[in-house]
């Protein structure tokens, strides 16, 4: 994790003054997000935009995994898809209440995340990566091959009950009510992050990833508080899944797939990854660069990776980290 | 995004040598979501080919009922979540009429969509009977040919041959299971017994334990249910191992045009169910092969037939609507008869799927070429599927 | 049953050609080659052209010499500039890679499926354990073989060979001792993609040519490359042997579970031992 | 100086395959004392320091803290109950930042003390630094300092001076004679510097091969013939 290490710590402030300003800082996006379907008229901006947070929900949760332990997931799409095929399946099958579906689709990602995390934290690096690349592709496996479960490599389309949390459920297939609720959970999820980041718990568990043994010598348990990030990432994941599902009202094995943690990791890693705005940051820049691109029919994909090439290599730390040395140097200068 | 001021560039060309009237009218705006980049590109590429023939035809011709003819196409990747995002595009920058996609997935998916948005979709690939059974939806229509019409296919076929003991293979997705319980249940009904069925999964590089395992079996006949690479591997790799020339070799979606023309000599003498062949000998296909021939240079593949085909079904229901409204191309599509390349064939109105002839046919060289070609017929009345659609 | 373990050692084989190129320019240049899927696939075009023609050896030559060009560019071009990044990083501009030469073959060569002949001198089958086998898988045998045999021979008894070997070991300490890096890694990135060529051609007639070829295939070398211990020739060597027969057994055994095997294995042996079973590095 | 056992470890044993890096050492740090670990390389020290704090675990022999079986615990559990140590290596938290990474140790102790351990090791001025980012000899420092918040009772040092000037290395030994009189820390100290073991230890064992060779004051040891023929050599 070189690339990391090269990440300057952001000067601790006071705590207090800290949160107060993440909080106003939370609280005008949000009174943003409540005014933008009134200030765009545009269904279509609305519903790209709602996509392009279900993105930035899920490359924050990568993202965030690299931050605050230090690992690369390639399997990050197992729980955004186990969130969506659990609230499905569910729903679908009319096994559970909604409102029960929509806690069992967020509560069994994160637990099984936090069980794998106890194991997988002891690995670093390719082989992190791969195993879980491996863990996500054995679900995808199960999601495509198992036809009674959800129709298999099909996919399953199925309708919202009614009514959820005494709200009309197809409010949540409406792109101007969506973008709102997904805005408001990403901006709610931004800050919880940014405030577990603060926390004791986060701190140790940037202190495990930078350094496991020693931060066993100075008397903290290494095995807990990674799990926990795992948890916490794989929980983020399983919410993005969810918001995915409910608003198309389909699932399909896809959302599995190590292609769509691969994007989302890409995504993490051009915004910058070691910052916890960068992941989300750069799904929504990666979202507009492929929709640009998708103009220019099959040669989107050249479009895509040239930039990609272009963009890692200019800036290894991201749409952020440019974004932040950028600002130092003006400060400096000033 | 170039390709399509191309065409409004050629179809405005068109336009200027037709009626004033014409040029007033509302444009008929197609929205073309297909695979261009993933498993399926090369299926996508046919589906392309076909809009760009149909509709170039269409224009020429001074539009439909005076209607120009526009699309837009954009990249599905073979995932349904891209797929919708696509469709929604389309729909939203004003091509409501959509139409291309490939994976039944992404049909299925886009389907329900369909009423919420006020488009319209017809399917011109995707086999999954659901979308037009089970899950059917308001304004989703198919023309081309479902698995459960490829199933009825068989039987006649089957009572023909010698062959008793049969071995399937089959990919291991909802298509592949389906169709390959549906073949064992023929072969029980015509008095032969399954020796073998193999499930390999999708996109499978080395089938020798397969061949190995129908080879062991004794089977002398095998019934393939793969499409597209597993097709071509299979058929490449069973030629290599002897098994084509030792034992009947036959299968659905496995002798198209495509994968004959990939594999030249490895496909002579594969027997495999045909949804539509530039063979066919009716006066309207003729005329159709030989325009696409002039302009093309080689005859339309399957693919390519039922693509148009969605075309002819379109611009008639448009004629008959006097609208490009998709409310009135809705309400004019079902329960019409269309004059096409495959005849004349019925929209079904009760699940909204399009009942044509299916054919079972052999590779043979046409012209110097390989060809699937059409030996027995069945007609449409008797692969007609059950309706299980119950929402209008 | 031995024509079963033959079948598993000829996938084997063609998976060990292409897992020892990834091996290679991991060894050297700590590159996760998510590309290399790619170049096997455009090696597979570059060789399709000539082969289709009737010259398939002239179809292989001409691939392995134009890869080892690719190879070099890359190496000098892209590579070299990762020195300093992260995995992550190098992870992201490989992938990037692998997107422009989807297209450009895409571009090159058309979208529809192609298929390779088998060369004339290997057509036909040859009896063994009472039922034809092909030539040509035999022939897949003996390259990889030989290719497996030619690598330890020069690993092991040439200079350059015992320079990758400590670098691939320790690419920090080899720089310290003077030896030229930037000079030994065009030759072994050259080397790795030329190797990619010469399995996309020698798998031309088994797979079918399409784009996105290499993608079918990419999953199943990381696993052996994993498996086998990131960057240990012998380990990629045995675990290829080993993916090969359990890919080939697993689908006549244990149909239902086949594709999760190799998954389930690589998890396995991650858990127990990081570092693949011949392997020391993290 | 009390005559209570700090820490002690009976019969260490430490394989690794058929070699014996250990051979059933026993070792008796006494409360308040400094004791230096001295021998040749490969004598087994820096293995019997992690032994004792719990880095090797299941092998042969006990640990005790106070009196208590320590052996089975973990080294965060045995941190806790006192023993701390520093390592060989510099082993800090890279990017993290010098006060954050010492207010990360105070939270597993009882007593914080972050800002008397950064004045005494004169680390206030690097405070907001990132580990990695300051000199060698202030992460020298440092990773002392993260051994020493909370004011352990029992600490092993593993060389603490490895690479550091002369100077610097002196200061360091000074600070430490200092802190371990005014905090009453225990220390077990491996160390090459014979200046600087001879200046600041009450006491001395040395490891020979795996076995304890010789125990005693510092006169007793410099006098001591097999240490001398073994280790110290005639210049000392």
């Amino acid at each position: 994790m070189t690339a990391l290490s090269q990440g300057d710590v952001p000067a601790a402030s006071s705590p207090l003054l800290k949160t107060r300003g993440l909080l106003a800082m939370a609280l005008a996006a949000l009174l943003l997000g409540v005014a933008a379907p009134r200030l765009v008229s545009s269904q279509l901006m609305l519903s790209l935009a709602t996509q392009a947070i279900f993105d930035a929900l899920l490359a924050t949760s990568v993202g965030f995994l690299v931050l605050q332990n230090g690992r690369v997931s390639f399997g990050q799409a197992a729980f955004f898809g186990l969130g969506g095929y659990a609230f499905g399946v569910l729903v679908a099958r009319g096994l559970m209440a909604a409102e029960l579906a929509v806690l069992t689709a967020l509560a069994l990602p994160t637990l099984v995340a936090f069980l794998l995390g106890l194991v997988f934290a002891r690995i670093a690096g390719v082989a992190h990566a791969m195993l879980t690349l491996a863990v996500g592709q054995a679900f995808y496996e199960i999601a495509f091959r198992w036809r009674e479960l959800a129709k298999g490599d099909d996919g399953m389309a199925f309708n919202l009950p009614p009514r959820i949390f005494g709200f009309d459920s197809s409010l949540l297939q409406d792109p101007s009510v969506m973008v709102v609720v997904a805005w408001t959970i990403l901006v709610l999820a931004l800050l919880g992050l940014a405030l577990f980041a603060n926390s004791r718990m986060g701190q140790i568990a940037a202190a495990v990833r930078d350094n496991a043994e020693r931060a066993r010598f100075i008397g903290h348990d290494t095995t807990i508080p990674p799990a926990i990030v795992y948890a916490i990432s794989a929980l983020l994941a399983a919410i993005a899944g969810l918001l995915q599902a409910t608003y198309n009202g389909y699932i399909a094995p896809q959302m599995f797939h190590w292609s769509l943690s691969g994007s989302a990791l890409i995504m993490a890693v051009v915004g910058g990854a070691q910052f916890i705005l960068g992941p989300a940051i750069g799904a929504v820049c990666f979202f507009i660069l492929k929709d640009f691109a998708g103009r220019f029919a099959e040669y989107w994909p050249a479009i895509v990776g040239s930039v990609l090439v272009i963009v890692t290599l200019v800036m290894p730390q991201g749409i952020v980290g440019l974004l932040k040395a950028g600002w130092f140097r003006m400060r400096r200068q000033a | 995004m170039f390709k399509a001021v191309m065409m409004t560039g050629v179809a405005l060309g068109a336009m200027l040598s037709v009626s004033g009237a014409a040029l007033a009218a509302d444009p008929l705006k197609i929205g073309v979501a297909t695979d261009m980049s993933g498993t399926y590109a090369s299926l996508g590429e046919e589906v392309m080919r076909a809009t760009r023939f149909a509709i170039d035809e269409a224009n020429a011709a001074g539009g439909v009922d005076g209607h120009k003819v526009e699309f837009k196409s954009y990249d599905t990747e073979a995932k349904p979540d891209v797929a919708r995002r696509q469709v929604e595009k389309l729909v939203m920058e004003g091509y409501p009429v959509i139409t291309g996609m490939i994976a039944s997935g992404e049909g299925l998916a886009i389907a329900p969509l369909m009423q919420r948005w006020g488009s319209l979709y017809i399917s011109v690939v995707n086999k999954a009977d659901e979308l037009t059974g089970a899950n059917c939806a308001p304004r989703v229509f198919r023309v081309n040919t479902q698995s459960a019409m490829d199933a009825a296919t068989v039987k006649p076929w089957l009572k023909e041959r010698k062959e008793k003991k049969w071995a399937v293979v089959a990919i291991d997705i909802a298509w592949g299971r389906g169709s390959a319980e549906l073949f064992s249940k023929a072969v029980k009904e015509t008095g032969g017994n399954m020796v073998a069925e193999l499930f390999p999964p999708a996109n499978t590089n080395d089938f020798a334990p397969y061949i190995e395992q129908i080879k062991k079996a004794g089977a002398e006949g095998v019934w393939v249910v793969l499409a597209g690479r597993d097709a071509v591997n299979f058929a490449q790799q069973s030629k290599q191992f002897g098994l084509t020339d030792a034992i009947t070799v036959a299968g659905v979606s496995f002798t198209t045009d495509g994968t004959v023309k990939t594999l030249g000599d490895s496909a002579k003498g594969v027997f495999g169910i045909i949804n539509y062949s530039s063979t066919l000998d009716t006066p309207e296909n003729k005329a159709f092969v030989k325009a696409w021939t002039d302009k093309y240079k080689v005859p339309p593949t399957n693919f390519e037939g039922e693509a148009y085909l969605g075309y002819q079904v379109l611009f008639q229901a448009v004629k008959d609507a006097k609208s490009v409204k998709t409310d009135d191309i809705v309400k004019a599509l079902p329960g019409k008869t269309y004059d096409t390349i495959m005849g004349k064939l019925v929209l079904r109105a009760e699940d909204r799927q399009l009942l044509k002839p299916n054919y079972f046919g052999i590779v043979e060289a046409v012209n110097g070429e390989l060809r699937p070609v059409v030996k027995t017929t069945v007609a449409a009345a008797d692969v007609a599927p059950e309706v299980v659609c119950k929402t209008k | 049953m031995a024509i079963q373990l033959l079948n598993g050692i000829v996938y084997g084989g063609l998976l060990y050609l292409l897992a020892v190129g990834l091996v290679l320019i991991f060894g050297l240049r700590e590159v996760v080659n998510f590309a290399h899927g790619a170049l096997f696939m455009l090696g597979s075009y570059i060789g399709f052209t000539l082969a289709a023609a009737g010259h398939w050896w002239l179809g292989l030559l001409v691939s392995v010499v134009a890869m080892a060009a690719v190879g070099c560019l890359l190496d000098v071009l892209v590579f070299r500039s990762l020195r300093k990044h992260d995995h992550i990083v190098t992870v992201l501009i490989t992938f990037g890679l692998l997107l422009i030469l989807e297209t450009v073959v895409t571009v090159t060569w058309g979208k529809a499926y192609l298929s390779y002949p088998v060369p004339k001198l290997l057509d036909g089958t040859v009896t063994i354990a009472g039922s034809p086998f092909p030539i040509y898988r035999l022939f897949i045998i003996v390259v990889s073989l030989l290719v497996a045999g030619g690598l330890a021979a020069w690993l092991r008894y040439t200079r350059m060979g015992l320079y990758v070997r400590a670098a691939s070991t320790n690419a920090h300490v080899t720089s310290i001792q003077g030896i030229d890096v930037d000079r030994l890694s065009l030759v072994v990135v050259g080397l790795g993609t030329a190797l990619a060529g010469l399995s996309g051609v020698v798998a031309g007639p088994l797979l079918t040519l399409s784009p996105t070829m290499g993608n079918y295939i990419l999953i199943d070398s990381f696993i052996v490359v994993v498996i086998g211990g990131l960057g240990s020739f012998a380990g990629a060597f045995f675990a290829a042997l080993l993916i090969g027969q359990i890919h080939n057994l697993g689908a006549i055994y244990l149909p239902w579970a086949a594709t999760m095997l190799p998954f389930l294995l690589m998890i396995g042996i991650l858990i127990w031992r990081p570092t693949g079973f011949a392997g020391s590095r993290t | 100086m009390s005559e209570a056992i700090a820490i002690q470890g009976i019969g260490i044993e430490r394989r690794y395959g058929g070699f014996r890096a250990l051979k059933g050492v026993d070792i008796t740090v006494r409360r308040g004392e400094i004791r230096g670990l001295i021998g040749p390389n490969g004598a087994g020290k820096s293995t019997l320091i992690d032994v004792l704090s719990g880095r090797v675990r299941g092998q042969p022999g006990q640990v005790l803290i106070d009196g208590r079986d320590v052996s089975r615990l973990k080294p965060q559990e045995r941190r806790r109950l006192g023993l701390a140590r520093s390592f060989q290596r510099t082993n800090i938290f890279p990017m993290l930042s010098v006060e954050q990474q010492l207010r990360i140790a105070s939270w597993a102790v009882a007593e914080a003390g972050v800002e008397e351990v950064m004045e005494e090791l004169n680390l206030t001025a690097l405070a907001r630094m990132p580990a990695a980012e300051i000199s060698y000899g202030d992460q020298r420092r440092l990773d002392l300092a993260l051994a020493l918040v909370g004011r352990p009772s029992v600490l092993l040092l593993d060389e603490p001076a490895a690479g550091l000037t002369v100077e610097e290395s002196h200061g360091l030994a000074t600070i430490l004679r200092d802190l371990a009189n005014r905090w009453n820390v225990t220390v077990l100290l491996v160390e090459h510097d014979m200046q600087v073991v001879f200046s600041i230890c009450d006491g001395i064992t040395v490891l020979h091969l795996g076995e304890t060779l010789a125990e005693g004051n510092v006169a007793e040891i410099r006098a001591d013939q097999r240490v001398v023929t073994a280790y110290l050599g005639t210049e000392a």
